[in-house]
């Protein structure tokens, strides 16, 4: 199934907070060659001494799973699961990260879903580690992996409904 | 025959005594001198020990059998251990030397079989009932 | 003889066994800390090991996004308190790279030492741990005996023994002294006939290798899955460690190797962690030698620290594994989210899959290869 | 916080029916040279403490170095490192499961206070662990050093017998 590289229809923020992803206008520094051009990913490469990772992707979020998969048959692994919330814009953002083994690579995919209700499909069929991470991130922000096999509480009380990483949240 | 009748009598009531005292004395002492009541905040205090957590299921449960012969070794060496303390007190004639090292080493044979038979039976390598969940 | 197929099918009939619900709770002395497995159990096997945790959370991600990153620097230090310098380095990492600060050589080769001898000494709290889980008492006194030799160095210097503050943006909070240096020289001198020692008393033990060869295997598929770094990865066979695969502070300069063992199993992960001690000695000793003169704080660092817009990452090897900081700023003096990715959780997330079938004490012995720290999970 | 826990009930004299003067005095003598830990070590304190029972600072020397697992086995819980929300019930069931008489030694900020983890709008932490039960012996320290430990274990001796047997070391 090949991911459709159309535009992000949210707007890209560049303005206040958005994750600057080089403009392709903007003086790029030299064209690295994307080793993951082959896969049909929205790759982009980015400045590994200022950003911390060499490849970056920002895909809708349904195809997050199809994204997994194809880094798991590259041999990524699964780094960690962020959650961002992006009150000003009402979005909320998830950033997989993933690293390489073997090549020392190391790739981010990113997807911003609604504010209100937030739902993401869950990757932890592809890599089973992202599991504790997605319960985590439900913990704090909230979002709704769908299909994960049991998004109960993880580091809050098994009977916590609160979410205290939102940036409207008061304890 | 009167009177080592009667000193003997004396001897065992007055032994018997000491055991019940002994069995009993330290439950009295306890009662006594021991705090009444221990302090509580969540009235926990007979619950069995789970690391701190509420303990889940109950323990009267059907598990491996292997516990049980497990155990049963052991009894076996406790028996014969038991018998060794008498034998070596009555056993202590300096003319029949060897042949009582060979009634004992008969006797110790004999019950180390347990562990032939335990060791054939797999319980040392705790085998698993096959019809268990995923063996 | 009659003796043939095993006691349990003959007496037991035809009902299965019922499983139970074993809690090694959170207050165990085999999970160096609150860690919580629901261990069900089939008799001795494990039938499914669940890790439960959370019951050590300390907020320390919500504590990133109300408190400038100075202030945030004692935090690094907490989350896993026994490789406090590279967490430190972490942060402090993120920082520099964000805001393009340059840091003194003289600073770097500091940064390497310490961060070396807090590995040595966090691995020799994991090595007299990892022996007391299984059933032996007297390495824990070697180890403490002389990881107390490295808490006097850094002591020395740091002011702490645990939860060192040492490093600061763009250098070190003070110079180090002849007394740390000469400190260090008899330390590396003192500490590789001791790991000979270690050798001979514990890793030849026979009862030890029978616990620990062929228990818990580990593929290096399964750690790749899981998201498994460190001694973890390496004992399965794949050498990855974050100063090879991402080169930060001086250590491309700097001549070392990663050790590795194919096996996965829980010899492997021990072996890996011993040759890393001898291998962080060999790093002391080369930075020792290496150490340039001059400043040990850049210049003109600004007293707040606004970083620009965007999101920034810095990886470290721990003791324990990949530590990864994640920093989303918006401009402001205070994060706007600061995401800390932990070894320790990767780690253990790989115990269910990799305990089921195993025997009780076989599965205490994995988990204490795996070398948890558990506010390291929970954050 | 869920409410205060009444600790009126919690102070009621547990004292046994019979008391000698002497013996009273010897009972303390021997529980003060024989505290035995309950092994609850939760966070970076809990590494403190296991310096202090190690080789070189040696809580042998004054009979507490037996860190027993089971609640049941115990006299002092050295509650070392942060006690959370979800952590609270089970530290309360540890606390019961002690059989009397029993002390509490809270060592470390997180333990007296919460800590360093202790800001507006926080959720997770019990702030002092003597909101759960009595405590007492406070060691400060993040995390405290094996010697204050052991200062804290004296203190506690000081406490149960009356008088203190070990030199006060005066920071010079």
């Amino acid at each position: 199934m090949r991911v459709v590289n159309e535009k992000d229809p949210n707007p890209k923020m560049k303005d206040n907070g958005a994750p600057a992803t080089p403009a392709p206008g903007a003086p790029a520094p030299e064209p690295r060659p994307n080793p993951l051009a082959h896969l049909p990913l929205p790759f982009q490469a980015v400045d590994y001494n200022l950003k911390g990772y060499h490849l970056e992707a920002a895909v809708q979020p349904g195809q997050v799973a199809v994204a997994a998969g194809y880094l798991d048959s590259e041999g990524f692994s699964l780094d960690t699961i962020t959650g961002v919330d992006w009150l000003a814009q009402g979005q909320m953002e998830v950033v997989y990260d993933y690293f390489h083994p073997t090549r020392g690579l190391r790739s981010v995919v990113r997807a911003r879903i609604p504010r209100e209700n937030p739902e993401i499909p869950t990757i932890s069929q592809v890599f089973p580690g992202a599991n504790w991470h997605e319960r985590e991130t439900h913990d704090f922000f909230g979002i709704r992996f769908l299909g994960h096999p049991d998004l109960s509480p993880f580091l809050l009380p098994e009977d916590a409904t609160f979410h205290p990483l939102r940036k409207d949240f008061s304890a | 025959m009167d009177d080592t009748f009667h000193g003997d009598l004396i001897y065992l009531f007055a032994f018997a005594l000491a055991g019940l005292g002994f069995a009993l004395g330290p439950f009295a002492v306890v009662y006594l001198l021991a705090p009444r009541q221990t302090r509580q905040t969540a009235n926990k205090s007979l619950q069995a020990i789970e690391c701190g957590m509420d303990p889940i299921g109950d323990a009267w449960i059907r598990y491996s059998a292997v516990y049980y012969l497990y155990a049963l070794v052991f009894v076996a060496f406790a028996v014969d251990v038991l018998y060794l303390i008498p034998v070596a007190l009555v056993y202590n004639d300096p003319r029949f030397a060897i042949q009582d090292f060979i009634e004992m080493a008969l006797f110790v044979g004999i019950l180390s079989l347990v562990i032939v038979y335990a060791w054939k039976k797999g319980i040392f390598e705790w085998k698993r009932n096959p019809t268990s969940p995923n063996s | 003889m009659i003796v043939s197929e095993p006691i349990s099918r003959s007496v037991a009939g035809s009902a299965p066994n019922e499983t139970f619900v074993l809690n090694l709770g959170p207050q165990h002395p085999a999970t160096h800390g609150v860690l919580r497995v629901k261990m069900t159990m089939d008799g001795e096997y494990v039938v499914r090991a669940e890790p439960v945790c959370g019951y050590i959370h300390r907020m320390q991600e919500k504590m990133g996004e109300n408190r400038t990153y100075a202030q945030y620097l004692p935090n690094t230090s907490r989350i896993d308190y026994l490789s406090a310098m590279n967490y430190t380095h972490g942060l402090v990492g993120v920082v520099e790279r964000a805001a393009r600060i340059q840091v003194p050589p003289r600073a770097e080769y500091i940064r390497v030492i310490t961060s070396e001898l807090n590995r040595i000494s966090s691995h020799l709290v994991w090595w007299g741990a990892f022996l007391l889980d299984l059933g032996g008492f007297t390495p824990l006194l070697y180890a403490f005996d002389d990881r107390e030799m490295i808490l006097d160095l850094l002591e020395g210097i740091t002011g702490a023994r645990l939860t060192y503050c040492y490093y600061r943006f763009g250098g070190l909070y003070n110079d180090v002294d002849e007394t740390f240096l000469k400190g260090a020289r008899r330390f590396v001198a003192h500490m590789r006939p001791r790991l000979k020692m270690y050798r001979a008393l514990v890793t030849e033990n026979v009862i030890l290798r029978k616990r620990l060869i062929g228990i818990g295997p580990i593929s290096a598929e399964m750690c790749r899955k899981y998201g498994a770094t460190g001694p973890v990865i390496r004992g399965s066979g794949v050498s990855y460690d974050v100063r090879r695969a991402e080169p930060y502070s001086v250590y491309p300069e700097l001549d070392f190797d990663i050790p590795a063992y194919p096996e996965g199993d829980s010899m492997a992960r021990y072996l890996v962690r011993m040759d890393e001690m001898a291998q962080s000695l060999r790093i002391i000793e080369q930075a020792l030698d290496k150490l340039p003169g001059g400043p040990v704080m850049a210049e003109k660092v600004p007293r707040v620290l606004k970083l620009p817009a965007g999101d920034y990452c810095y990886a470290v090897e721990a003791a324990r594994g990949r530590f990864m900081v994640r920093v989303v700023s918006d401009n402001k003096e205070i994060a706007y989210r600061l995401k800390l990715r932990t070894p320790c959780l990767s780690n253990l997330s790989l115990f269910e899959e990799a305990s089921q079938g195993m025997l009780l004490a076989d599965a205490l012995a994995l988990l204490g290869s795996l070398d948890l720290v558990i506010p390291d999970i929970d954050r | 916080m869920e409410a205060q826990p009444d600790l009126s009930q919690l102070v009621k004299d547990c004292s046994p029916i019979v008391r000698f003067g002497l013996l009273d005095d010897w009972l303390a003598l021997a529980r003060a040279n024989s505290l035995w830990p309950l092994t609850f070590g939760l966070a970076c304190c809990a590494i403190e403490m296991m310096a202090a029972g190690a080789s070189r600072f040696d809580l042998a020397r004054f009979g507490a170095e037996v860190f027993r697992p089971s609640p049941r086995q115990a006299d002092v819980m050295i509650v070392a490192g942060t006690i959370n929300k979800k952590m609270a019930g089970a530290v309360k069931t540890l606390y019961d499961q002690m059989p009397e008489p029993k002390w509490v030694i809270a060592m470390g900020n997180c333990a007296i206070s919460g800590g360093p983890f202790v800001f507006p709008g926080q959720y997770a932490v019990v702030e002092g662990v003597d909101k759960l039960f009595p405590v007492d012996v406070f060691i400060p320290g993040c995390p405290p050093r094996p010697e204050a430990l052991i200062e804290g274990i004296l203190k506690l001796e000081e406490k149960l017998t009356g008088k203190r047997r070990w030199p006060i070391v005066k920071p010079e």
